[in-house]
């Protein structure tokens, strides 16, 4: 079980306070791997960072063995790391099977290629156009696959924001907290969705996620981060353990959220 | 005759940058203001490399659109990266910039002077005069400008234009190269936009800086949400109406009426009006 | 605004008279159909409203009083150009085909000069008085009849010289009629060994000139010239060189320093300036003060004038029918004594008149003697 | 000598700049519409000065702040009238800005109509100047100034200490956000746009004097205060104060040198220049995480 995704003491501050602290964790190959620590603990902010939206002030992020830091968001998704966010953030005028495709990278975008031959007819677009019907069917939307995604349910964006990242097929999909908002059937559905991702798709999942029963259950690796920093990593197991240090830092938030 | 002539020739002029400024605004969602720069970089360029380059027009045209595109894209370059205001503001001060320099590069532009005479196209042994042989000849590009707008918009380049329409960072994560696209996108708008000066040069042979000022640029967003943005039937209604809407008013009698300030004041009630009853524009889809 | 109104009523009386021709007495007869095609609208309509159009149209009214031409009435058909090329040719257009005229009077570069390719190949004649640019009469259709540009920035020059001003600075708006004069000016001005120590610019629209003009200022010449196309700049400029406390010997402007704008915004800053004009008739001022309630200016002079040439020519040849003829016959119209001076014709559209030079006295403009 | 004349200039003229942009930015932030309009606002401001103060007779001291009253009232109701039918209908911003343009050709056709396109002049001649030293400085250029010395500061406090201000400034950080609070939106867009028009009105009645009454006179004013609001980062008031300031005073230094007729091409290829380097604008703290 090797790591595809290692991050070595990465740091970032806005302004005088810092976001991220020297923060150290690895995500494994074809396995769940939570991040959970109270709100404002730098959980996206580090997705962030991964993922090129946020300039990386020091350390490294390496994928697969090779280092991602310098890397322009699009080169990092084409590289194969995938994410969500917490908005599924869909694309309302477009259908839900378009959604998906543009996910789908063509020759066919090139303008001149545009011009010279009418992208729809082509073999490529023909392709395109399965690919992303077989991943409409993986999360359960084929029969929508033509509605514009304005019309979907919240669960349902969700479910089509995990699709788009899907199509690229990445080796690792970061998700930010993918069940919040969702009804119990709703998220049920979810995991299992994530569960097949890994044993069957053999994807590994980095996720952010609040619901301590959700990471207890399908993580195989829990990162716990507190003002930035990791405070304990290891399994649910070795989690647990550190039970008091987790309530610490998570009751504490969730007395905050309780009111 | 001559006189509805013109007004069709008027009509696809402004269509064919109308449907231009549409595949920035519309699907790529690039707030050009400096399209009527373009426009104008592209009339100026066909006008002096006839006029006092002694080129061919066909030669004159090409080299226009080639190089109004790689100014776009040296502009681009740095301002596309800009946030939403900032880029505008940008463009702004670039649509001056241009006009300014229009207007005292004289050994190149003629200075405030413009350039007359400039040669009416001639293909083969046929000269193009005004009358039927322009509307056609002028049907003719703008209907390629067209047929490439049409095309764009059957590709998946549609998709990928809509997703950094609607959002940046998703295209991105997703591995759209948002960048580059967008100053590809702006680029080719901008040859558009040449072609469309060199039209506008050929018709009038006579080109002058205020043809391309702040007012054309508003008159061109006008058109286009008037129409409707994303369609290719609204970057034709739209010219026509704001073209046609005030031509109408030579044709109401009433002495002793202030009809040309009458006419400015119904032209921006029908604005407001469109806006409130048809946010899509009178033929489009998409609400502006 | 009272006196605007009352005005406009006059004028609009007139309009009526020359547009109703038509059905007048004479109206048995098919009128002669001519074309007025200027910015109605915009910054400079109210002006070519008051003095430009009215010119041509008291000269269509007195013809028609007298009967018309060739016993027909006279019909001017009026079209706005806006300040754009592309409705100027709209207007101009409409009223080839769908009124049929023969002649169209018209003014400012940008507005004539995209008319001209469609006036040579309909054979309308295109009489554009006032429009400064060199080329205008390169076109085999054109008319002008005016003080060049480059006539007044000489005449200036001299002036200057004579008044044995040493160094001498220009501000002057960016347009090319202007440009014109500023450069005959400073050619002539240093060939008499004059010095020049300035030279500023504005743009169409701007409002606040104390930057400018305090850099020439600074800059202390003896002669400033400044040039504007309308009265509104000049009453700006006037007004802000006094504000900046800017006193050089003499300050040299055009006609433009008569406009109603400037003296809204009081004479009292243009005294002792002096500036090129035409000597206006008094005859013609009365009729126009008579007609409008307000006197003429170099324009309405010009623009009359324009009016009766094309009217006598039309007249010698007997019909409207044959432009070609009736352009020729203006071309070779030979001296005409018209209300702002004498015009000569030889063999081309272009047609001068001498400027003279006046000043500001007392808030009154007056011919200037030495 | 004359670098220094110049900068006092810029600075006279920026101030003028400034209450506009202020004015512009305030309904800017809060709204992100591209008020085009405004110019529109701005011009029947003079109007209405010319109206109480020469046909009604009013004393200045009456007619002054009963135009910008009047003002004021014009910018709400052109909220009311044009801009909150769209809203219902959820126009976006392009619309928006289209519409604002049908206001703004309206608005001038109708007072071109009514008053003639003449200037109007409210005072004749040359105004009152100052010297200082070798510097020289008009009434309407000090009037400005002390006018922003006294409006920003109070305006700042409104926005800081009452609740409206607060709400408007919230507003300003998020429109979203802003109603999902509860706050009254749609009375709220009333007394921005009530106090922006208010904002332009005092520039108006002071630039009055200085050029006289014009139907167009709004729209330059207008884009320098758009530029203005841009420059000094969107979405952050002092920064649309500070841009007016920045933008007269580089106008006029680019005198310093060069010739006018080169004005534009100093001023916006500095700003170009600006914006490549610092994209966030002077104080703009905001740009950099839009990207996410």
């Amino acid at each position: 079980m090797e790591a595809i995704l290692e991050v070595e003491e990465i740091s970032q501050s806005f302004g005088g306070l810092r976001a991220v602290d020297k923060a150290s964790f690895s995500a494994n190959d074809t396995e769940i791997t939570s991040l959970i620590g109270p709100n404002g603990a730098g959980k996206t902010t580090i997705f962030n960072i991964i993922t090129g939206f946020l300039p990386c002030e020091s350390g490294k992020i390496v994928f697969r063995g090779q280092s991602v830091r310098e890397l322009e968001p699009f080169e990092i998704a084409r590289r194969g790391i995938a994410r969500t966010f917490q908005d599924p953030r869909v694309f309302p005028d477009m259908t839900v099977l378009e959604n998906v495709i543009v996910g789908i990278r063509q020759k066919g975008e090139r303008p001149l290629w545009a011009l010279l031959r009418g992208g729809r007819v082509n073999a490529e677009w023909r392709r395109a156009r399965e690919r992303a019907e077989a991943i409409l069917s993986t999360v359960g939307l084929i029969d929508r696959a033509n509605d514009p995604a304005r019309d979907l349910s919240f669960g349902e964006q969700r479910f089509l924001s995990i699709a788009r990242s899907l199509v690229g097929d990445p080796a690792i999909i970061m998700m930010d907290e993918p069940t919040v908002g969702l009804d119990r059937g709703t998220s049920a559905k979810l995991l299992e969705l994530m569960t097949r991702l890994v044993e069957v798709e053999h994807k590994a999942l980095l996720v952010i996620e609040h619901n301590m029963d959700v990471v207890m259950s399908v993580s195989a690796k829990v990162v716990l981060l507190v003002q930035g920093a990791v405070v304990a990593s290891g399994t649910p197991a070795e989690i647990r353990r550190n039970r008091s240090m987790v309530d610490a830092y998570l009751g504490r938030k969730h007395a905050a959220a309780s009111h | 005759m001559d006189y509805t002539l013109h007004l069709v020739v008027l009509v696809l002029i402004y269509a064919s940058l109308v449907v231009s400024l549409d595949l920035l605004i519309g699907h790529t969602g690039i707030l050009s203001f400096a399209h009527a720069a373009f426009y104008g970089i592209g009339a100026y360029a066909t006008a002096s490399l006839t006029v006092y380059g002694g080129w061919d027009w066909f030669s004159a045209m090409i080299a226009a659109v080639v190089i109004t595109a790689a100014i776009a894209a040296l502009v681009g370059i740095p301002t596309l990266r800009l946030g939403g205001d900032y880029f505008i503001l940008a463009m702004f001060g670039f649509q001056l910039i241009v006009i300014t320099l229009i207007l005292n590069l004289e050994p190149i532009t003629n200075g405030p002077f413009g350039i007359r005479n400039v040669p009416r196209p001639s293909i083969g042994s046929f000269h193009v005069q005004s009358g039927l042989g322009m509307v056609l000849f002028i049907a003719a590009v703008t209907g390629i400008i067209f047929w490439a707008h049409w095309r764009f918009a059957r590709s998946p380049m549609k998709a990928m234009l809509h997703a950094i329409r609607d959002d940046e960072t998703v295209a991105m994560s997703l591995g759209i190269d948002v960048v580059r696209t967008k100053i590809l996108v702006f680029a080719i708008g901008a040859g558009f936009a040449a072609l469309s000066g060199a039209l506008m040069a050929f018709y009038f042979r006579y080109v002058t800086a205020n043809s391309f000022v702040l007012s054309t640029i508003i008159l061109l967003w006008a058109m286009l949400f008037v129409g409707g943005s994303c369609s290719i039937a609204g970057a034709i209604v739209g010219p026509a109406i704001l073209i046609l809407f005030p031509e109408l008013f030579r044709f109401v009698g009433g002495e002793g009426l202030d009809i040309p300030n009458i006419q400015e004041a119904l032209y921006g009630l029908l604005l407001i009006l469109v806006m409130i009853f048809r946010p899509q524009g009178l033929v489009g889809r998409r609400a502006a | 605004m009272k006196h605007t109104a009352l005005t406009a009523v006059k004028r609009l009386a007139i309009s009526a008279a020359v547009l109703l021709a038509g059905a007048g007495a004479a109206g048995a007869q098919e009128p002669i159909r001519l074309g007025l095609a200027m910015p109605l609208s915009g910054q400079n309509g109210e002006y070519i409203k008051r003095y430009v159009m009215a010119g041509h149209e008291l000269a269509i009214k007195e013809q028609n009083e007298k009967g018309g031409i060739l016993g027909r009435p006279i019909k001017l058909f009026i079209e706005d150009s806006r300040n754009d090329g592309a409705s100027a040719v709209s207007a101009l257009n409409k009223l080839i085909n769908v009124d049929k005229v023969v002649a169209v009077f018209s003014i400012f570069t940008p507005v004539v000069l995209p008319m001209l390719p469609i006036a040579e190949e309909k054979k309308v004649i295109v009489l554009a008085p006032s429009v400064e640019h060199p080329d205008l009469t390169k076109s085999r259709w054109a008319v002008r009849m005016t003080p060049t540009a480059t006539t007044n920035g000489l005449l200036i020059a001299q002036q200057a010289h004579k008044m044995g001003l040493k160094t001498a600075a220009t501000f002057a708006e960016d347009n090319e009629a202007i440009r014109v004069s500023v450069k005959a000016f400073v050619a002539e001005f240093e060939k008499l060994g004059g010095k020049m120590v300035g030279d500023e610019t504005f743009k169409n629209q701007d409002t606040d000139m104390r930057g400018q003009l305090t850099k020439l200022k600074a800059a202390r010449p003896d002669a400033l010239y400044f040039l504007a196309p309308s009265g509104r700049p000049v009453a700006l400029a006037l007004k802000q060189i006094s504000e900046v406390g800017f006193k050089p010997k003499q300050i040299f402007t055009t006609h433009l320093v008569e406009d109603r704008e400037v003296m809204a915004l009081g004479a009292s800053m243009a005294e002792g300036v002096i500036y090129t004009a035409v000597a206006t008739t008094p005859e013609f001022n009365q009729k126009f003060k008579a007609a409008y309630g307000y006197d003429s200016d170099v324009n309405a002079g010009k623009h009359y004038d324009s009016t009766m040439v094309l009217l006598q020519a039309i007249q010698k040849v007997g019909s409207e029918k044959d432009m070609t003829k009736v352009r020729d016959a203006i071309y070779n119209f030979g001296e005409y004594k018209g209300t702002i001076g004498t015009f000569r014709f030889v063999g081309s559209g272009e047609s001068l008149v001498s400027p003279i030079l006046k000043i500001v006295k007392n808030g009154k403009y007056v011919r200037y003697q030495p | 000598m004359l670098l220094l004349q110049l900068f006092i200039n810029g600075l006279a003229s920026g101030a003028i700049y400034a209450l506009t942009a202020v004015g512009f930015a305030l309904i800017y932030n809060g709204t992100r519409i591209f008020h085009i309009a405004h110019g529109a606002v701005f011009a029947f401001g003079g109007y209405a000065l010319y109206l109480f103060a020469l046909p009604l007779g009013l004393p200045w001291i009456v007619a002054l702040p009963a135009a910008v009253i009047a003002t004021a009232a014009f910018g709400a109701l052109m909220d009311t009238l044009v801009y909150r039918p769209l809203r219902k209908r959820g126009t976006g911003p392009a619309g928006m800005f289209i519409a604002s343009i049908g206001a703004l050709t309206f608005a001038q056709a109708m007072y071109s109509l009514v008053f003639g396109t003449d200037t109007i002049n409210l005072h004749q001649g040359g105004l009152p100047t100052f010297d200082i030293g070798e510097v020289t400085l008009t009434a309407v250029h000090v009037v400005a100034a002390m006018v922003a010395l006294v409006v920003f500061p109070v305006l700042q406090l409104f926005l800081t200490r009452t609740r409206w201000g607060r709400a408007i400034r919230a507003l300003a950080d998020n429109p979203r956000l802003a109603v999902v609070r509860g706050i009254d939106a749609e009375r709220l867009y009333v007394v921005i746009f009530a106090l922006g028009s208010a904002l332009a009105g005092l520039g108006v009645v002071i630039i009055a004097f200085d050029l006289g009454v014009r139907p167009d006179m709004g729209f330059t004013v207008m884009f320098v205060a758009l530029v203005a609001v841009i420059v000094g980062g969107v979405g952050y008031l002092p920064g649309a104060a500070a841009g007016g300031f920045l933008l007269g005073i580089t106008q006029s230094l680019s005198l310093w040198q060069l010739s006018g007729r080169w004005q534009d091409v100093v001023v916006f290829g500095a700003l170009l220049a600006f914006l490549v380097f610092r994209p966030q604008g002077i104080f703009g703290h905001m740009l950099v995480t839009r990207r996410v």
